[in-house]
């Protein structure tokens, strides 16, 4: 059983607060959405969390451990920025073939794209897709499936209907084995998840 | 980038601003007065030798003004006091002015002394070198958009500069057989006549005066734009 | 005064030097005087309008 | 670390970096000596010595993007700093691909080239063990100004500007014969510079 909180985190840039007394709690198999405007600093959250960002006051804590002095702590969680981590030039099998390298696990990939309807472009550069199609293969980086912890940045932006429910599908089935989700959104959810934060 | 100045020493800076714009001017006017009338003509560089009145102070504040640039770059990340930020980014044009102010008026001085614009040797190689960092720190500022981030790299890249001229001064006097004696050694040899070394010591305080004043001037700049950068995020 | 403008037959060396090394200093003095300025009506506008 | 490393060098193979065309790359530079300065064989001795350098400098200030900058970019930098937690052994590996793709293959060719350059075996040996050492220090400094640069795009200019001057005590004495041992010595120093100043520059970067 995992918990990750935080405890009157506030984070300063320069002379602007971007996050002020953030408090929050959650536990296995349940999901947080954070939400707030453009520019409200939920992406700096997620960064604070994967442990990008050092300087902040209060405590960010998982099992009761600062997450700075947890030595394994950044082999748990599986963070999905906006950015896609493509290469642009390269084609979707090489990409796919160089994360499997970074993330030190093969995965069958055609099987997952064909439930994402992506087969058909195993070969095809990056550069050739569309917005949507480039979000769908970022998040397929979620199949990996060695992590307690997901932090999704905008995991919705670009995707159509049927690829939000298959995402939403995805987070339900990790939080049924126990898996924690943090997500990020600016819109409504078609679905209410188990918390919500607004910053 | 958040600096605690108090009002009123800005207030100070500002009142001092049209004094120090008059001492500049007077100090130059009167140096000008005894580098160009007032002293006599060198008996082996005859009146060519005049140029050294700009070329030497210009070489000496260029090199000052990197120490303290690449000096309060140190005493920032170590204080993490943002005031040496500041410090740092308002000298840091000044000082480039003079580096190429040096450059230029050395090879005008070399031209007739020793017959060429330019001698491959240590000194002038590494003036030329201390332009380029010059330009470095200023323009890799200005190429990072997020301000915070561009003076804390800026600064790294001072220091690594400020290690780097001794490095390339040693290689090219290692490289290189024509060694010139530097113009300190010059001045402390006897053959200069004190009827040279006033209208030297003029101009010095001359360019001095210039640094401060628009150093000055510069850093309430550098201030106001902190603010205006951070009022239009 | 010729003999002064002459300077020992170094005239274009002398000249040039000493008038190029003051332009670029007045340059570069305006340059920041006008910068100052500007910033500082930059400034005071976006002051007055959070007034 | 040896993920990282098999990750890198596979990148370099699928984008247009690989050994094939490094070799050309470095061929066709020094192709130009005898194009611009004639064919007398002392003088294309003596040109090959520096030409060879500042062939290798070339080829490392137009890659130097493909350090960090490119990874930074995408996002794929993130997923690196995440998988190695600790930040030292990522900068190894980079500059050990960053070595191998683009100072090796000068490395290997070079025997080639020295004799189309009509330099004898002693000659050829001695600019070999310089560029072997000077290659490391060069790529050290490649990487530290690539990190600290990240956060300005497609400025391949300013690093340039940057690069050079840092460059310029390797050219020197890489250009002479004997003096491996002040080689050696300037690639130490840059290693523990470049070591600080590339995980000061990738964690200012990470936040």
């Amino acid at each position: 059983m995992n918990e990750l909180k935080t405890e009157n985190l506030s984070c300063k840039r320069g002379e602007n607060i971007v996050l002020n007394n953030i408090n929050f709690s959650i536990k296995s198999g349940e999901t947080l959405v954070v939400k707030g405007r453009n520019g409200s600093g939920k992406t700096t959250l997620l960064r604070i969390l994967s442990s990008f960002i050092t300087s902040y006051e209060g405590k960010v804590l998982f099992n009761d451990v600062g997450i700075s002095e947890d030595n394994l702590y950044n082999s748990k969680f599986n963070l999905i920025g906006q950015k896609n981590s493509l290469k642009e030039n390269l084609s979707i099998k090489k990409n796919l073939e160089l994360w499997d390298i970074l993330f030190n696990e093969a995965l069958d990939h055609t099987k997952l794209l064909e439930h994402n309807n992506l087969y058909h472009l195993f070969n095809k550069d990056v550069s050739s897709l569309s917005d949507g199609q480039k979000k769908c293969i970022s998040l397929h980086r979620l199949n990996y499936n060695k992590y307690d912890l997901w932090f999704l940045d905008e995991p919705f932006v670009f995707l159509d209907e049927v690829n939000t429910n298959l995402l939403i599908e995805k987070i339900n089935q990790f939080n049924e084995n126990m898996g924690t989700v943090i997500l990020t959104s600016n819109i409504n959810l078609p679905k209410k998840f188990h918390k919500e934060i607004n910053i | 980038m958040y600096i605690k100045i108090k009002n009123n020493h800005i207030e100070l800076i500002k009142s001092a601003n049209p004094y120090l714009i008059f001492a500049t001017i007077f100090a130059f006017v009167i140096g000008l007065y005894y580098s160009l009338f007032q002293s006599p003509p060198d008996y082996i560089q005859g009146d060519s030798m005049r140029i050294m009145y700009i070329h030497v102070p210009s070489a000496w504040f260029a090199l000052m003004t990197y120490s303290i640039l690449a000096g309060s770059c140190v005493l920032w990340f170590i204080t993490r006091n943002p005031l040496f930020n500041v410090v740092a980014r308002s000298i840091a044009q000044v000082g480039m002015i003079f580096t190429l102010m040096s450059l230029i008026t050395g090879s005008i001085w070399g031209k007739p002394t020793w017959g060429v614009w330019w001698v491959w040797d240590a000194r002038l190689t590494s003036m030329l070198i201390l332009f380029f960092l010059y330009i470095a720190y200023i323009f890799l500022w200005q190429a990072i958009s997020n301000k915070e981030l561009a003076s804390k790299i800026s600064a790294a890249l001072a220091i690594i500069g400020f290690i780097n001229i001794p490095i390339i001064k040693f290689s090219v006097d290692w490289w290189n057989t024509l060694h010139q004696p530097a113009s300190i050694s010059k001045l402390s040899a006897p053959s200069i006549d004190v009827s040279m070394l006033i209208p030297l010591f003029i101009m010095t305080a001359a360019c001095f005066l210039f640094l401060v004043t628009v150093s000055l001037i510069r850093f309430r700049l550098v201030l106001i734009e902190n603010k205006v950068l951070r009022t239009s995020n | 005064m010729n003999e002064l403008l002459d300077m020992g037959g170094y005239a274009i060396f002398v000249w040039s030097s000493y008038g190029i090394f003051f332009f670029s200093l007045i340059i570069f003095f305006l340059i920041n005087i006008l910068n100052l300025r500007k910033y500082e009506k930059i400034f005071n506008k976006t002051k007055n309008k959070i007034d | 670390m040896s993920n990282l490393i098999k990750r890198d060098l596979l990148l370099s193979f699928y984008s247009s970096a690989n050994f094939f065309f490094t070799v050309s790359f470095f061929i066709l530079i020094l192709m130009l000596i005898p194009f611009a300065f004639g064919t007398q064989t002392e003088q294309l001795k003596v040109l090959f010595r520096g030409v060879v350098w500042i062939a290798l400098a070339l080829s490392i200030i137009i890659t130097v993007d493909r350090i960090y900058n490119a990874d930074y970019e995408d996002g794929n930098l993130d997923i690196i700093m995440q998988k190695n937690k600790t930040i030292e052994y990522l900068i190894i590996s980079k500059y050990i691909t960053h070595w191998f793709i683009y100072c090796l293959p000068l490395l290997v060719i070079l025997p080639l080239l020295s004799f189309l350059f009509y330099l004898d075996y002693l000659e050829t040996t001695q600019i070999f063990i310089n560029l072997f050492i000077g290659s490391f220090g060069m790529v050290f400094i490649a990487n530290f100004v690539s990190a600290l640069t990240l956060g300005a795009r497609r400025t391949i200019f300013l690093k340039a500007i940057i690069m050079i001057p840092l460059f310029v005590p390797f050219i020197i004495f890489g250009s002479d014969a004997g003096s491996w041992p002040i080689l050696l010595a300037l690639s130490m120093l840059s290693f523990v510079i470049s070591i600080y100043v590339t995980a000061y520059g990738l964690r200012l970067y990470g936040e």
